[in-house]
């Protein structure tokens, strides 16, 4: 038997490992898996939180689908986009990419 | 077993470690006589030329994004096919929506001509 | 209850029995059965695996007019056994600049993916590992390790031909996975469950899945084989242009499970073949006497995996791109057009008398099946006739 | 006093943890692509061990067999020289530290406040409790999420067509 907390203070240090990786890292890609990280410690809560909830209600597990078809799209379209600037500038360090600055 | 998950776990700790098994069994006994010409990077028998990190086809890329939104449209289906027999006619016509909203990204990319291998 | 009508339970009790007689409490003991009830599971899918390569040696010897291995034993049986002494003891070469702690995971998840679908493969009516309420999605589940070991043994053995081999397997594998999860949806449907005992209880009660869906066992057939990686697309390993693809660098056992592998996961899927649209171990006496259905079930399953070496040694393989068209403009739409038509017809006409739904299941397959050979049929008139003109301007 | 499931429970935590530091430490992005994928699964048994049957698989089908692989992809289609050799982390990575472990402090700070009342330990699954066919339920069912299940189609679509509009957009070149 595990107490609900364990399962939200696991889902702080990965959500925390996650922010730190789409703060700190250089290339484009590798903040996306950050952002991947993130999502999942999202997950984790609301699945914990289904399960010791009202076990009837299924909200819980079905934000956690929504959630995994929220980070489908967006990895297609983050990597997309990588790509495409990576074809464009020949690069995928996000700190060179300066399309937005004038 | 209240629990089915914790027999699957056991059986992937030991259907992992049964293929190891033969492994170390011939990193003992196997020869290990490592020379430069046997440990270099096979090329029908020519010398390697360049990195292994060749250029690919950015259509692979394309296959796996068409392929990332239909697997993921498939763990909506299975909710969808194990309850459908028990609810109103609706939900069948609610998944059929579903499923032409997505056939119709697959056109799209088709007709755009994403799916062609040139 | 003896012996055979439920032989698992006997065991079970029998070895409970033995193990408290040691002194043994009762969770430890339980754990223990469970442990070697596992083993054992996994020992005979091996046992099974080394006759397989026999049985595939011999078959591809009789298509192409050989003898095939008739030294070791009688007609060559025991040939499996002189060739793994020789995987084992062979020389285990890593290339140079290979990545090597993911260069020998590789191998191993390789033959794990396809040994943990034994978990939930329901053998006979009383013989199973583990009645799991997602078995459809958890073959799909380890397809995905297997996929990813296919792109760790490319990536990691630094060999241009390796990464390219793997790019295309991993390319077929995932493209022919779409339309072999719409099929699995099938069963799924007419059921309204995902438990593979479930479907093969309710093809007992009923009829087989094959009389409901021709269409679907057909597509699903043709995206296991893709998914297998076996001829016709194999080209992942064509000799002649990438010299046998993704695990190009292995050599010993490594490679062994590699082969080992592939082999248990073609006569696997003649098991789900069987299962999904075969009645699983379903025949005359079945029911009571687990071990016949557990015979009927292994037969079901090689004449599955005969299927898939008769498609391999007879049809030449394809290229690419005409495999990935094939999937993504003909497969994918067509199968889920048939999920759409089974889930109306299933749903329109549950409560309609049995054989009137099994008919109407029947036709619309067949109904669906003739208007896609007729719009291909069209189609390609059109381009027959589109190319003389072109070529006349 | 311990018991086989906190084990398990803190077996996979730690592989989280541990595979989740590689994942924004590694330089070879092959390597943090292949440590996201360990982190992946042992989320996915942290909802087995939470009898999620159906996320615990979707989780792998989804996101070891399509996003990490989608992933490795795009690492492959962009160039080796920018992957590796440099330094993978940029100026602020201290500053990134700090903030994600002040986000953490509170985020823990939070969670204990609650004290007792996240004590709380799950209940027993009722005997013939489905959680496929009540999650199926819940999902297509008019009165449960089913506007949210057509909507998700249509961001799935809307990320096909987005996604395969930027990444190939042949004719600009």
């Amino acid at each position: 038997m595990i107490p609900l907390s364990w399962f939200l203070y696991l889902s702080a240090v990965l959500f925390s490992i996650g922010l730190y990786g789409v703060l700190a890292r250089k290339n484009a890609i590798a903040i996306l898996l950050g952002v991947e990280l993130m999502l999942n410690a999202v997950n984790i809560n609301l699945v914990a939180f289904w399960r010791m909830g009202n076990l009837a209600l299924m909200t819980g597990q079905v934000f956690a689908i929504i959630v995994f078809a929220v980070a489908a799209a967006e990895v297609a379209v983050g990597l997309s986009l990588v790509i495409s600037v990576y074809r464009r500038h020949n690069t995928v360090i996000a700190d060179e990419l300066n399309l937005m600055k004038w | 077993m209240q629990n089915p998950w914790i027999y699957i776990g056991l059986f992937l700790l030991i259907g992992m470690l049964i293929p190891v098994a033969p492994l170390a069994i011939a990193a003992f006994i196997a020869p290990k006589k490592p020379n430069p010409i046997k440990q270099s990077t096979y090329e029908c028998g020519m010398e390697t030329v360049g990195d292994s990190w060749v250029q690919f086809k950015a259509q692979y890329y394309v296959f796996a994004l068409v392929f990332l939104v239909f697997d993921v449209e498939t763990v909506f289906l299975f909710p969808w096919a194990v309850s459908l027999n028990a609810l109103p006619v609706f939900v069948l016509v609610e998944g059929i929506i579903f499923i032409l909203i997505l056939l119709a990204g697959l056109f799209y990319t088709w007709r755009k001509g994403m799916l062609e291998w040139a | 209850m003896n012996f055979w009508t439920d032989p698992i339970k006997v065991l079970y009790d029998w070895l409970m029995s033995l193990f408290g007689g040691w002194g043994m409490a009762e969770p430890l003991a339980n754990t223990l059965v469970t442990l070697l009830g596992i083993v054992v599971l996994i020992t005979i899918a091996l046992v099974l695996d080394i006759f397989l390569v026999w049985i595939e040696r011999k078959v591809v010897a009789r298509f192409q007019g050989r003898l095939g291995p008739n030294r070791v034993g009688p007609f060559g049986i025991f040939q499996p056994f002189p060739d793994i002494i020789k995987l084992v003891i062979k020389e285990d070469i890593t290339p140079d600049g290979a990545d090597k702690v993911v260069f020998n995971i590789a191998p191993v998840l390789s033959a794990g993916s396809v040994i943990i679908l034994w978990a939930v493969l329901p053998i006979a009516s009383r013989i199973y590992g583990v009645d799991l309420n997602v078995a459809a999605l958890y073959i799909i589940a380890a397809g995905a390790l297997g996929t990813l070991s296919v792109i760790m043994a490319g990536w990691s053995s630094n060999n241009k031909y390796a990464l390219l081999g793997a790019f295309r397997q991993v390319a077929a594998m995932i493209s022919f996975e779409i339309p072999m999860v719409a099929m699995l949806l099938v069963p799924t449907i007419l059921v309204g469950s995902m438990s593979l005992n479930a479907i093969t209880q309710a093809q007992v009660d009923g009829v087989w899945f094959f009389w409901l869906s021709p269409l679907g066992s057909l597509i699903f057939a043709i995206s296991a084989i893709a998914e297998l990686g076996r001829s016709p697309f194999d080209l992942n390993e064509g000799e002649s242009e990438i010299v046998s693809g993704y695990h190009i660098e292995y050599s010993g056992m490594k490679f062994g499970w590699f082969y080992a592998g592939e082999l248990l996961h073609a006569f696997t899927f003649g098991g789900f073949m069987a299962i999904f649209f075969f009645g699983g171990w379903h025949g005359p006496w079945a029911e009571e006497y687990p071990l016949l259905g557990a015979f009927y079930f292994v037969l079901k399953a090689l004449f599955g995996y005969w299927v898939i070496m008769w498609v391999k040694y007879t049809v030449p393989r394809i290229r690419i791109d005409h495999m990935l068209a094939f999937n993504w403009k003909f497969l994918t739409p067509l199968s889920f057009a048939l999920l759409i038509v089974t889930a109306t017809v299933h749903v329109l006409m549950r409560d309609a008398a049995f054989w009137l739904y099994v008919a109407a299941m029947f036709t619309s397959n067949l109904l669906l099946g003739w208007l896609t050979v007729e719009i291909l049929r069209s189609y390609t008139r059109e381009k027959r006739e589109a190319v003389p003109s072109a070529a006349h301007h | 006093m311990i018991d086989a499931s906190q084990v398990i429970f803190l077996l996979s935590a730690g592989l989280i943890v541990v595979s989740a530091v590689m994942v924004v430490s590694v330089r070879n992005l092959v390597h943090a692509a292949l440590w996201l994928v360990s982190t992946l699964f042992g989320v996915a048994v942290v909802y087995a061990v939470l009898e999620a049957s159906f996320l615990a698989v979707a989780q792998v089908v989804v996101y070891i067999g399509a996003i990490a692989i989608m992933f490795i992809f795009a690492v492959m289609l962009t160039r080796r020289d920018l992957l590796s050799k440099s330094e993978q982390t940029n100026a602020n990575w201290v500053w990134a530290l700090g903030l994600a472990a002040i986000v953490f402090v509170a985020l823990a700070f939070i969670i204990s406040g609650y004290g007792a009342s996240l004590n709380r330990l799950p209940a027993a699954m009722p005997e013939g409790y489905d959680p496929i066919s009540a999650l199926g339920n819940a999902l297509v069912s008019p009165e449960g999420f089913a506007l949210p299940f057509e909507v998700a189609s249509v961001l799935l679509l809307a990320a096909l067509v987005g996604s395969v509009y930027v990444a190939l957009n042949k004719a600009k070149e």
